[in-house]
């Protein structure tokens, strides 16, 4: 048995729901559909029992109806555990991650600033990678979101 | 002298880009820092959606000027991986050579910004210098200097050459020897040591709980190499060492990076010699199949990383780029704590940071922002100049002919 | 006539126009060696003076909130306190123009003045950079200029008086006691890199991090008149080193062409070869240093330079009591 | 590092004196593009295929293509060169395409021999 087919038993035994979610697209890549209620458990688990100890990115995808995040966790930089996790777009929230991976603030705040999520917990500072005069509401990588939406009165300039 | 707060950025001699580090100062001694990132966005992940794959590879080299390699590279991988290509051996050879030069070229180049950052501008202008026998390399092989174009889906553009073999191992001795001086440059002279050793130290903790990756985080005992962790191209067929040092400072991001110039050698050497034979591309419908791949790539500063998902079309459906500035960028408020105002160039420096791979996009949207008298033609430029001086110095100067290409 | 022949001294030879001119061909020579050493072309020998007649060309920013008055007259200070310098060194033979006992030490602190117009400069720009570098440009005084003084201080010591004109003679009557300051020179040769601002110690201008340092408010004729100063300061210590420590040459026989004594010639010509000879040694120092940091330069001043000279002292005492009874 | 910078000043400068000395181009350079109109087939995938969008191909008459070629966009990676099914686009080593005027950075390659062969001398 490979070890990512170790991983996909381990991840089964320990939580259910995962069985006919886990993906093995290639060696070294794993992809799983989370719910998204569960996955703080999930990620925990991954992170503390499993020694993924690397968070890589956290990605967003606008998905039409939803919006979808993936963290992609590395374990010794090598196997990396894709987590997705699908949020309906009316009520995109996520707790934040800082508390295990400090770095990744900067990723939580980019999926607040280009698709609007919200992010429980992130602390309060500044904005990234918008400008702080961006106007509120509008989120670039949403799929219906064009140049022409923003009002004619941002200047464009960033503090 | 009382608590002072400098802007060092958005524009400062010291950075080549744009970042805006707000420093409080008691006299000489670092207080506190802000960093602030951003200025640089251009919204490439989102013109990728709207652009072919083929259009975006060219878009995404783009990203960087100094490793547009590393960012081809690593997004088309992503696309080969969901078009289930089978890669020819000799194209990822290619591929794996420019890479490794590309290394090569941007390790000399950091050398040289780093000695310039410590005022040390003769090592600057030798490892420049030395530089540009990769560009010329690089040049050869390629066709251009910057922005090589080499890779496109399922394999690369151009072939080599025996004789470019043999031109390529001959020019890598020269640089060898040139490196085997830096080693001593970097070990041996006094006031570059003085200034390097015991500077922005991140502890091996820091560096794993922060995620630095690359050289930051190998001069900090952090044993981590995508070639070898999660290997792609050609870098399973070699052997090679992974740098990794225990000064936890910035002289030990110097060590790791002239070192790994050596390793670099080695590893041409070994692809030169081992080149299959064989094409170099295969063919790869425009259309790209459903699916997603993440795409890691250790670039000269680190991890490079890209998501890519395609929805069946000739365009992608998201595309994800962290560039490993971005991951190193935080560690950078730790590394100076308690540190010295003349420290923050040659600290900030050391992580290589490349502010536009960060930031990645900035709406130039519809050039709506940039509105008409932002820009100053020739015409108006050079009356502005003549009246200036009619007024202020009470010169004419309208009469002086200009070139007829003009 | 001899009113005239003053203002000629002062303002046209050895003074202000030989000056000035000298200081560009030397600043040429600094940077084309610096540049050579560097594998580079360098520029051509009319930069120097192009990029003053720019500088002159250029339109003067004075901030809002500097003292306006002090912001224009402070370059004036500056190259006139360097020109001054330079009357009381001997040139052509061991004759200068001014001397009395005791000149040495004016030109130390003649020299000592464009550094706290440097200070004051960047104190009235009153811009976070140029504070920064004020303040750093004070903190070095206090570090490289004891051991300066004590470093040029030392042949004084040995020739027994403090004028420049008897150091002079007193040494190429006897040459080979040039030999017992050689560590004074190296000391001062040193010292003088922070006086110049010249790297290793060119912290208070070091422009990646405090982008122009003391001069970052000034533009146009002011900064011209400040580079000025410090092209003419760089001549004005070399041929004071070069006086002090290297004063052979200065009285040889006449030397007749055709009944005329061309021997103060040659001897300011040799004079010129030696000021070169310390540029180069600048130069070549420039080149292969990083820049230290304000507290290690301090470090470095205080621990090695400083002992060093007084260590020259000492051995200038016992020699005095030995050789010269 | 003194020995090393002494030897400098004695040896020749490693600059290349540009305007007055050129380098040398590799033959894989990718510089201004070319245009052959008589093999043009106006399949327009190059217009497809382009990043920035700097060709443009009309067609003037049956079987005839005039282009327009836009230096100011262009990013010169030569994909239209590979994607060009008769090889009508052609890189060639020109680089120096600096100009103050940015209407004369749009060439147009008229579907004529002898004026192609004008309005490049003319832009060059």
């Amino acid at each position: 048995m490979s070890k990512e087919e170790t991983i996909q038993q381990e991840l089964i035994k320990n939580f259910a729901f995962l069985e006919g979610k886990i993906r093995i697209a290639r060696e070294r890549r794993i992809f799983i559909d989370v719910p998204a209620d569960k996955f703080m458990e999930v990620f925990d688990y991954a992170v503390k029992k499993m020694n993924f100890n690397y968070l890589c990115i956290i990605s967003g995808l606008d998905e039409g109806e939803n919006l979808s995040f993936i963290y992609h966790l590395a374990q010794n930089y090598s196997i990396v555990l894709n987590l997705k996790i699908t949020l309906p777009k009316t009520n995109p929230v996520v707790r934040t991650v800082t508390g295990y991976f400090p770095s990744c603030e900067l990723y939580e705040r980019e999926l607040e600033d280009l698709l609007g999520a919200k992010v429980e917990g992130l602390p309060k500072g500044r904005r990234y990678p918008l400008p702080e005069d961006w106007p509120a509401g509008q989120h670039p990588l949403l799929k219906d979101w064009k140049p022409e939406n923003l009002p004619e009165s941002n200047s464009g300039k960033s503090n | 002298m009382a608590k002072v707060t400098i802007p060092i950025g958005p524009q400062h001699p010291a950075l080549k880009e744009p970042a805006s580090f707000n420093i409080t100062l008691d006299g000489e001694k670092i207080l506190d820092m802000i960093v602030k990132v951003g200025y640089n966005h251009r919204g490439i992940e989102k013109a990728c959606e709207q652009r072919t794959y083929i259009q975006d590879m060219y878009l995404i080299e783009r990203i960087c000027g100094i490793c547009s390699h590393t960012h081809s590279t690593c997004f088309i991988q992503a696309v080969e991986e969901i078009a289930g290509v089978q890669m020819p051996k000799r194209g990822l050879y290619i591929r794996t050579l420019v890479a490794e030069l590309e290394r090569i070229h941007s390790h000399l180049l950091w050398l040289g910004v780093a000695g310039h950052e410590v005022g040390f501008d003769t090592l600057l202008m030798y490892s420049w210098r030395d530089r540009e026998i990769v560009m010329d390399l690089l040049a050869m092989l390629t066709g251009n200097r910057v922005n090589y174009a080499i890779n496109t889906i399922g394999g690369v553009r151009r072939d080599i050459t025996p004789e470019q073999i043999k031109t390529t191992l001959a020019q890598v001795d020269v640089l060898e020897e040139r490196t085997k001086y830096y080693i001593q440059v970097a070990t041996e002279e006094i006031t570059l040591i003085e200034r390097l050793s015991k500077v922005g130290t991140l502890s091996h903790d820091d560096a794993i709980r922060l995620g630095a990756v690359g050289p930051t985080g190998r001069a900090s005992g952090a044993d981590i190499d995508v070639r070898r962790d999660d290997p792609y191209a050609a870098y399973a067929d070699l052997s090679f060492k992974v740098c990794v040092d225990n000064h936890n400072d910035v002289l030990g991001r110097t060590i790791v990076r002239v070192s790994e110039l050596m390793e670099s050698y080695k590893m041409i050497r070994q692809l030169l010699k081992n080149i299959p034979e064989g094409p170099v591309v295969v063919k790869v419908p425009r259309k790209i199949p459903a699916g997603e791949a993440l795409s890691r790539y250790e670039a000269p500063r680190g991890e490079d990383v890209h998501y890519v998902k395609a929805n069946g079309t000739d365009k992608p459906e998201r595309v994800r780029v962290r560039a490993p500035t971005l991951a190193n960028v935080q560690a950078v408020a730790a590394m100076l704590k308690n540190g010295y105002l003349a420290d923050i160039p040659i600290v900030v420096a050391a992580i290589d940071p490349c502010f536009s791979c960060t930031d990645r996009m900035m709406v130039s949207m519809k050039d709506v922002n940039a509105s008409k008298e932002n820009v100053i033609d020739w015409k108006t430029l050079r009356k502005y100049s003549i009246d200036w001086y009619r007024q202020n110095r009470g010169l004419d100067l309208s009469k002086i002919k200009i070139s007829k290409r003009w | 006539m001899h009113y005239v022949y003053d203002l000629f001294c002062i303002l046209v030879f050895p003074g202000l126009i030989f000056l000035s001119i000298f200081g560009v061909i030397a600043e040429f020579i600094d940077r084309k060696l610096y540049a050579r050493m560097q594998n580079r072309m360098g520029p051509p020998w009319f930069q120097p003076v192009a990029d003053f007649i720019k500088l002159l060309a250029k339109e003067e920013l004075i901030p809002e909130e500097a003292d306006a008055r002090m912001f224009k007259v402070l370059p004036v200070f500056a190259v006139a306190a360097v020109v001054t310098a330079f009357l009381y060194i001997p040139l052509w033979n061991t004759t200068s123009l001014y001397s009395f006992n005791g000149d040495i030490i004016v030109v130390l602190y003649l020299l000592t003045l464009p550094t706290l117009t440097f200070f004051l400069a960047g104190w009235y720009s009153t811009s976070l950079y140029a504070t920064i570098g004020a303040v750093r440009t004070l903190t070095q005084l206090f570090a490289y200029e004891v051991p300066l003084f004590m470093g040029i201080l030392c042949p004084a010591i040995l020739a027994d008086s403090w004028s420049l004109e008897a150091i002079a003679k007193f040494y190429s009557e006897h040459p080979w006691y040039t030999l017992f300051n050689l560590l004074g020179f190296v000391v001062s040769i040193i010292a003088v890199q922070g006086k110049l601002e010249r790297i290793p110690f060119d912290i208070p201008e070091a422009e990646t991090e405090i982008v122009g340092g003391t001069f970052t408010e000034y533009s146009g004729k002011l900064l011209a008149l400040f580079r000025m100063a410090i092209d003419i300061e760089l001549i004005v210590c070399a041929a004071l080193l070069a006086a002090v420590f290297l004063p052979f040459g200065l009285s040889m026989a006449p030397i007749t062409i055709a009944g005329l004594d061309i021997e103060p010639a040659v001897s300011f010509l040799i004079f010129l070869v030696k000021i070169l000879a310390i540029i180069f040694v600048m130069s070549l120092i420039r080149s292969i240093f990083a820049r230290l940091r304000i507290d290690q330069m301090i470090d470095f001043c205080w621990k090695y330079l400083a002992p060093a000279a007084l260590v020259q002292i000492l051995i200038s005492f016992i020699l005095k009591g030995i050789l010269i009874r | 590092m003194a020995s090393e910078v002494l030897n400098h000043v004695f040896k020749k400068p490693a600059t290349v004196n540009y305007p007055f000395v050129k380098a040398v181009k590799p033959d894989k350079f990718r510089g201004k593009l070319l245009f052959h109109a008589d093999k043009c087939i106006g399949c327009m995938l190059c217009m497809k295929d382009c990043p920035s969008n700097a060709i443009t191909i009309k067609k003037v008459g049956e079987k005839k293509f005039e282009c327009i070629i836009d230096l100011d966009k262009c990013v010169y990676c030569a994909q239209c060169v590979d994607t060009c099914p008769k090889k009508a686009i052609e890189a060639t080593k020109e680089f120096e395409l600096a100009q103050i005027d940015r209407s004369k950075l749009k060439i147009v390659y008229k579907n004529d021999n002898a004026e192609v062969k004008k309005d490049t001398q003319g832009q060059s």
